[in-house]
């Protein structure tokens, strides 16, 4: 049962990826990103149950953390081109 | 009961299969970015929290069930808001091509 | 500022929680995975998302450079000075045994416990001082 | 058989050689560097493949239990690897921020060219 | 794998980058199958959050546009990776098989780590306690790496030109 959850996640996580390498606009390459972390984190999840040990749901956790921080750098770079925004400006476009 | 365990988490990992792999394919699929970004909300919702279920249903009252709940809701809040800042950052984008709804329908009625 | 509202929230809600679990990463690695290197990096990267969504001004407000400066060196001295005061205690250099008189498995803990906060210290610090670098120099 | 057993060293050797290839055929030092991060996660696949055996289970000791554990020595020194790694790629994009100031580019022809008319 | 290979072709640098990003969780989750939880871990912190933005902190610094489209000797290089590649791979046929439990490196220091860290150091988790422990030494080593890596971060972009900036403001 895990094992055909497993193999349907990667089938899944190949199409992603399929995306991430076609995507047309940076935007489709940036939410296949995001989905295929998603997917990632399943699939640890499932992996930890085949392997019998499921008490390493720690890793799942760090990646579903880290993916959005990912994201959210990426979009931030190129919303504005830089990390240290805001700067101290009054009228920045501040709408994200 | 173990039996009854095992067809409730084996039907929802199927759940959950199916719901990633119809969001895989629809991210693959959809013709323009706004579309793309709906297929990819099923897999972020209902396949996750699917999956996460018929782990959670083999998991037992743990502490591996506590974490597997941690990782949903963490996955809930997250994924909806970075498609969120995504969608603001593609409009606000001029370069992007605009959704087809703002080209085909006049904007009066909204 | 207002249409920023929804990443806000949002990292408002996480950060305490990412800053937790990497203390839980910390201190739970003698027994699950984890530890000092994995700790730090995560401890590291809830600041960055602070500082990605507020600006680097507030998040260098909240944790100045000179903290991380002090953390730098900090966390490598507390690995050294561990090791020293085996040497101190009548063992050698880094041996955790002889930090419990009574018991050398407790100082093995200790020692390890020890080592694994200034690893985490030291890393955390590090990360954080390259991104502001990287980020403050854009400017 | 004989053969077959041996597909994680070709894995790594086929990774290997991207990270080489964009390290020696590509110009742009951030791809330099992108390379020499794949050149190092090849190396990193190699220790941990070294380290696993076949049936047998993180190195995280179950009490009471007879089972068999890969082996931790591989595992902890690819942890110090990873965190010195990001380090010192860290280290080296900080340098590429500071040929960029020096240069006003980042492709390796072009400093090279600009060296040249220096020197001339 | 493949993403490496095409993460390599790519020419806009900011999907390299995203790219490296997934690349890094792929090989996280090859880690997982081959029981290295803790590498695992740290390379799901590593490599998709903070390298990623490390490497964004750059090209936002610098330019993220390759300017030269193809390699300058494609068939050179080509030659000189697959050579290495094929003396590489004639040289595993030495190496013991993957998986095979009587490798030299598994009857080494390997099992007495294993079977005496319980008594020793009382800890589950044998690769924190070699980390910390029997490898001391090793560790303080990757520290103070780590620690000066970033002292020459510090000098080689810390800060400076802010300085200067502020105090171009006050004159």
């Amino acid at each position: 049962m895990f094992v055909a959850t497993a193999l349907g996640i990667l089938v899944c996580m190949i199409l992603a990826m399929a995306r991430a390498l076609l995507g047309p606009t940076v935007y489709d390459r940036i939410m296949a990103v995001n989905a295929f972390g998603t997917k990632t984190v399943l699939l640890i999840a499932v992996l930890g149950f085949m392997s019998g040990r499921p008490d390493f749901m720690d890793i799942a956790l760090v990646y579903a953390l880290i993916n959005f921080i990912g994201t959210i750098a990426v979009l931030k770079f190129i919303r504005y081109g830089d990390m240290g925004w805001p700067r101290n400006m009054p009228d920045e476009p501040d709408d994200l | 009961m173990s039996w009854l365990i095992d067809l409730l988490s084996g039907l929802a990992l199927l759940g959950g299969v199916f719901f990633v792999g119809v969001g895989s394919v629809g991210l693959l699929r959809m013709p323009d970015f706004y579309t793309r970004m709906h297929a990819a909300g099923i897999t972020d919702t209902l396949g996750a929290g699917l999956i996460l279920l018929g782990l959670m249903f083999q998991g037992g009252w743990t502490l591996i069930t506590a974490k597997l709940l941690l990782i949903l809701i963490f996955l809930w809040m997250t994924s909806p808001t970075a498609s969120h800042a995504l969608v603001k950052a593609a409009l606000a984008d001029p370069d992007n091509p605009q959704p087809l709804l703002h080209k085909e329908s006049p904007p009066s009625n909204s | 500022m207002k249409h920023y509202s929804v990443p806000r929230l949002m990292t408002k809600l996480l950060l305490p929680l990412i800053l937790l679990f990497a203390l839980y990463v910390q201190f739970h690695g003698d027994f699950g995975p984890g530890g000092g290197f994995q700790a730090g990096v995560i401890f590291a990267a809830g600041f960055i998302l602070h500082a990605l969504i507020y600006g680097l001004d507030q998040t260098q407000r909240l944790l100045p450079p000179w903290v991380l400066r002090i953390g730098v060196s900090l966390g490598v001295l507390i690995y050294a000075s561990v090791g020293v005061a085996g040497m101190l205690l009548g063992g050698a250099y880094l041996d955790y045994g002889v930090l419990d008189s009574h018991d050398p498995m407790h100082g093995q803990h200790l020692g390890i416990l020890l080592v694994e906060l200034g690893v985490g210290i030291t890393v955390a610090s590090v990360m954080v001082t390259i991104f502001y670098s990287f980020a403050g120099r854009g400017r | 058989m004989q053969i077959l057993g041996l597909y994680n060293y070709w894995i790594f050797i086929v990774l290997m050689m991207c990270g080489f290839y964009v390290v020696i055929s590509r110009g742009n030092l951030v791809k330099k560097l992108v390379g020499l991060n794949i050149f190092q996660t090849s190396v990193f696949i190699l220790y941990i493949s070294m380290g696993k055996i076949t049936g047998g289970t993180a190195p995280i000791l179950i009490a009471g239990k007879d089972v068999v554990y890969s082996n931790p020595v591989p595992h902890v020194l690819i942890l110090t690897a990873i965190v010195v790694g990001i380090a010192t790629t860290s280290l080296g994009l900080a340098l590429v921020v500071r040929i960029h100031e020096a240069y006003g580019t980042i492709e390796e022809d072009e400093i090279h060219a600009q060296s040249e008319e220096e020197s001339l | 794998m493949v993403t490496a290979v095409a993460a390599v072709r790519l020419r806009d640098l900011f999907a390299v980058v995203m790219l490296f990003g997934i690349y890094s969780l792929v090989s996280a989750s090859l880690f997982v199958v081959m029981d290295a939880v803790d590498v695992a871990f740290t390379e799901a912190s590593v490599g998709a959050g903070v390298a990623t933005v490390f490497m964004l902190g750059t090209l936002s610094l610098t330019t993220h546009r390759e300017k030269t489209p193809i390699a300058r000797k494609p068939l050179l290089s080509l030659l000189v990776v697959i050579i290495t590649g094929a003396a590489l791979m004639y040289g595993t046929y030495d190496i013991p098989h993957y998986g095979d439990a009587n490798d030299p490196i598994h009857h080494h220091v390997a099992p007495h780590y294993l079977e005496d860290s319980m008594e020793e150091i009382g800890i589950p988790n044998v690769v924190s306690s070699v980390l910390a422990s029997y490898r001391g030494y090793d560790t303080l080593g990757e520290t103070t790496v780590v620690f000066t890596a970033a002292i020459g971060v510090l000098i080689l972009i810390g800060g400076a030109r802010r300085r200067s900036k502020r105090d171009d403001e006050r004159s």
